[in-house]
């Protein structure tokens, strides 16, 4: 039923003439009917999961590459709504649990066991301590992002949620909603922040 | 003032120091990787395939030298590079691995089940497709990617592998393109080609299928395809079908004009 | 002082410890059976013991050619060759591997004192090239780098 | 036993450049199968590199030689057409021998 409104939704706004590049219409079956008849679900990874696919994901698969500001606008707000700060007002945790959490691309693939611990995979996409020379560049680099913005309150309620839900920010980033999605935990949100904004960080020597 | 002035410009120049480290990085990864190119074990599952190819197998025992790849029946040079294609005897398109099952079972009398066991070997069960593929690849070395589109089921298996690159869904809201639709991109320090940049998606189409040193197996597009779709966090995609033989046919198509180089050898 | 001097100081240190002591005696290295001493061996000090070799020393006459950082460790080129006559044995020794010895060639005359071959390094290491010319052991070593990379496991 | 090899022998001037490529788990004893169980070592021990009937090279190997085998070296001595043979023996006694021509 949800999932039906917010199709409808979507399907309003490519009706009222959205601008930006949408894939076209034609004959052929859509995504996910393709994913439903040819995908089998495998461990923690299910069909269901990815059939559900929310208002954003429906709206950034339809418009991938770029998005009139009407529409960019409307995902920023909804998610925005989405983001729940940590209910004992603590933002940093250990930085050094972080640090693993950083490391780890484990979770939620085919391949890992249901339940089992899901990591951040940071360093995939982003520099942060200078230890690792082995990090990816589809995100910036986060090197030292503490020492160079202190950890104000401002700065602490942004980067929880930018790490909660990057969407509210920026309509279709790259970056997964990592507490909206329940990627990660709230505690493990914290020791992540505490690896961005924790002075003694490796991400801030 | 200063001090904080200070303190950026040397967070500049320390960061910019870090790039430079890490672009010698990746070119010292270039070099292993020159250091590899010569003597590819890949070559040993071409002369197996080659081999299987040739040999009589199945309940009709007849070898696969009647499989027609596109080409006409039994030809195998220069078929791949204009694979996927549309085929009149089954009117729908089919890529290598899908076309391979195909023949399997009408040629050889295989079970759809048989033709498609064990599609990505391991030490302990090698795989005849895997074998097969390589073998098949190999004799379109040099050629230039000319994936046919002409056919409106061709342009339509293009438009639905369009589709799924750009689906974004899962936990971690991953699709194809948020990985492969920007130049320079790289996870860690694994290059990731740009799809919609010709020359990138030339340079990724024709260096598969590969002999993967980290497995030790040669591994098919099928399976390129599969652990991208593990990493994206999405369910397993079926072999051989018609949803990845669509995504294969956007990859061909895009990489149109590329010198074929496989089997190659990657990480 | 450099790395490569550093090292040369701490297998010398090694070797002469263990002749002082009376531990290393020559042995025939040309044995064609395989010999598990030296395949066992966990050091490049330790295996040259076990190959019978009384002392060595770092030479600019053997060279070893690799990467500087391998993608994956499971595959590592590695060149080894010696311009010292009389070259006759060679070997290629990875220091932190489980067993160090990865692979010896006897070198029969009119071959090349020249191989390419290809090893698995459990992390980064030494990677050590071993000659035996003219009755004399010698040693070149290089680092290499081993990185881990990809998305998830 | 096992599959064939890759054989390549060719001569440039009077040196003959020998490449092989083997089909061989190489593996080290150290490996976990999925169950979590240790699979046994099982790796190429010897080889030895004939030209017609002289040893060009015998060489032994350990576990960390990489899966799927690699070697190359050279020799003196070889002519266009002369057989290079190639013999190796695993740890469980099993042994291949192939042959190729100079090229």
């Amino acid at each position: 039923m949800i999932t039906k409104t917010i199709r409808a939704s979507v399907l309003a706004l490519l009706a009222t003439g959205a601008t930006g590049a949408a894939i076209a219409a034609d004959k052929g079956p859509t995504a996910l009917e393709m994913i439903s008849k040819d995908f089998r679900s495998k461990g923690p990874a299910t069909l269901e999961r990815v059939l559900a696919q929310d208002e954003a994901q429906q709206l950034c698969s339809a418009y991938p590459m770029q998005r009139s500001a009407k529409i960019n606008a409307q995902i920023e707000a909804s998610q925005t709504k989405t983001i729940k700060y940590p209910a004992d007002g603590v933002y940093l945790g250990k930085w050094q649990e972080g640090e693993k959490v950083a490391q780890s691309g484990r979770g939620m693939q085919s391949s890992d066991a249901v339940g089992a611990p899901n990591g951040g995979n940071c360093y995939a996409c982003h520099q942060i301590s200078k230890q690792e020379i082995s990090f990816g560049n589809i995100g910036p680099s986060l090197y030292q992002y503490g020492k160079l913005r202190g950890n104000s309150e401002a700065v602490l309620k942004y980067t929880w949620a930018k790490i909660y839900n990057a969407q509210a920010f920026t309509a279709c980033s790259n970056m997964p909603r990592f507490g909206h999605n329940g990627v990660l935990t709230e505690a493990q949100i914290k020791d992540v922040m505490a690896l961005l904004l924790d002075p003694a960080s490796p991400a801030n020597q | 003032m200063n001090h904080k002035l200070l303190a950026l410009a040397g967070a500049l120049a320390l960061a910019q120091a870090m790039v430079h480290a890490q672009t010698s990085s990746t070119d010292e990864i270039a070099k292993y990787r020159q250091m590899l190119a010569d003597g590819n074990p890949a070559e040993l599952w071409e002369m197996r395939g080659e081999e299987l190819w040739k040999t009589k197998a199945g309940p009709n025992q007849v070898s696969l030298e009647r499989c027609d790849l596109g080409l006409g029946p039994g030809v195998v040079k220069g078929a791949y590079v204009t694979l996927p294609r549309y085929f009149k005897d089954v009117n729908k398109v089919m890529d290598l691995e899908a076309r391979l099952v195909y023949c399997r079972t009408t040629l050889q009398g295989l079970t759809q089940a048989e033709a498609t066991q064990t599609p990505f070997g391991s030490t302990a069960k090698q795989s005849t497709i895997e074998a097969l593929v390589a073998y098949i690849t190999s004799e379109s070395r040099g050629m230039k990617m000319a994936a046919p589109t002409g056919h409106p089921l061709e342009k339509q298996a293009y438009e639905d592998g369009k589709k799924l690159f750009y689906l974004r869904g899962g936990s971690h809201d991953f699709a194809c393109a948020t990985c492969h639709s920007a130049d320079g991109k790289r996870i860690r320090l694994q290059e990731l080609p740009n799809i919609l940049n010709p020359a990138n998606a030339q340079m990724a189409y024709t260096t598969w299928p590969a002999y993967r040193v980290s497995q030790g197996e040669v591994r098919t597009m099928q399976h390129r395809l599969n652990d991208c779709y593990r990493q994206q966090r999405f369910p397993e995609p079926v072999y051989a079908s018609d949803a990845l033989t669509a995504l294969t046919m956007f990859l061909a198509k895009n990489a149109e004009g590329g010198v074929y180089a496989a089997p190659a050898l990657k990480r | 002082m450099n790395q490569q001097r550093r090292n040369v100081m701490r297998i010398t240190a090694a070797l002469g410890a263990a002749f002082a002591a009376g531990i290393l005696h020559p042995r025939d290295v040309f044995a064609a059976e395989w010999n598990a001493a030296v395949f066992d061996a966990k050091s490049l000090a330790a295996a040259v013991k076990a190959l019978g070799g009384d002392k060595f020393d770092v030479s600019a006459d053997v060279a070893i050619i690799g990467p500087d950082i391998a993608e994956n460790g499971a595959v590592v080129p590695v060149s080894v060759s010696s311009k010292a006559p009389g070259t006759d044995f060679m070997a290629i020794l990875v220091d932190k591997n489980p067993s160090a010895m990865s692979a010896s060639f006897n070198i029969p005359p009119g071959t090349e004192p020249a191989v390419t071959t290809r090893v698995k390094m459990a992390s980064t290491s030494d990677v050590h090239a071993l000659c035996r010319a003219n009755g004399k052991w010698l040693v070149a070593s290089k680092e290499i780098k081993v990185t881990l990379g990809g998305c998830g496991g | 036993m096992g599959n064939p090899m890759r054989i390549r022998a060719s001569l440039t001037g009077d040196t003959v450049e020998v490449k092989v490529l083997m089909r061989h788990d190489m593996e080290t004893g150290l490996r976990k199968d999925a169950a979590g169980a240790l699979i046994p070592a099982l790796f190429i021990k010897n080889l030895v590199a004939k030209h017609k009937d002289k040893v060009v090279l015998d060489a032994n190997f350990g576990p960390s030689v990489s899966k799927d085998p690699f070697l190359s070296f050279k020799f003196k001595g070889g002519a266009a057409g002369d057989k290079v043979s190639i013999t190796w023996t695993d740890t469980a006694g099993d042994s291949r021998t192939d042959e190729a021509s100079i090229t």
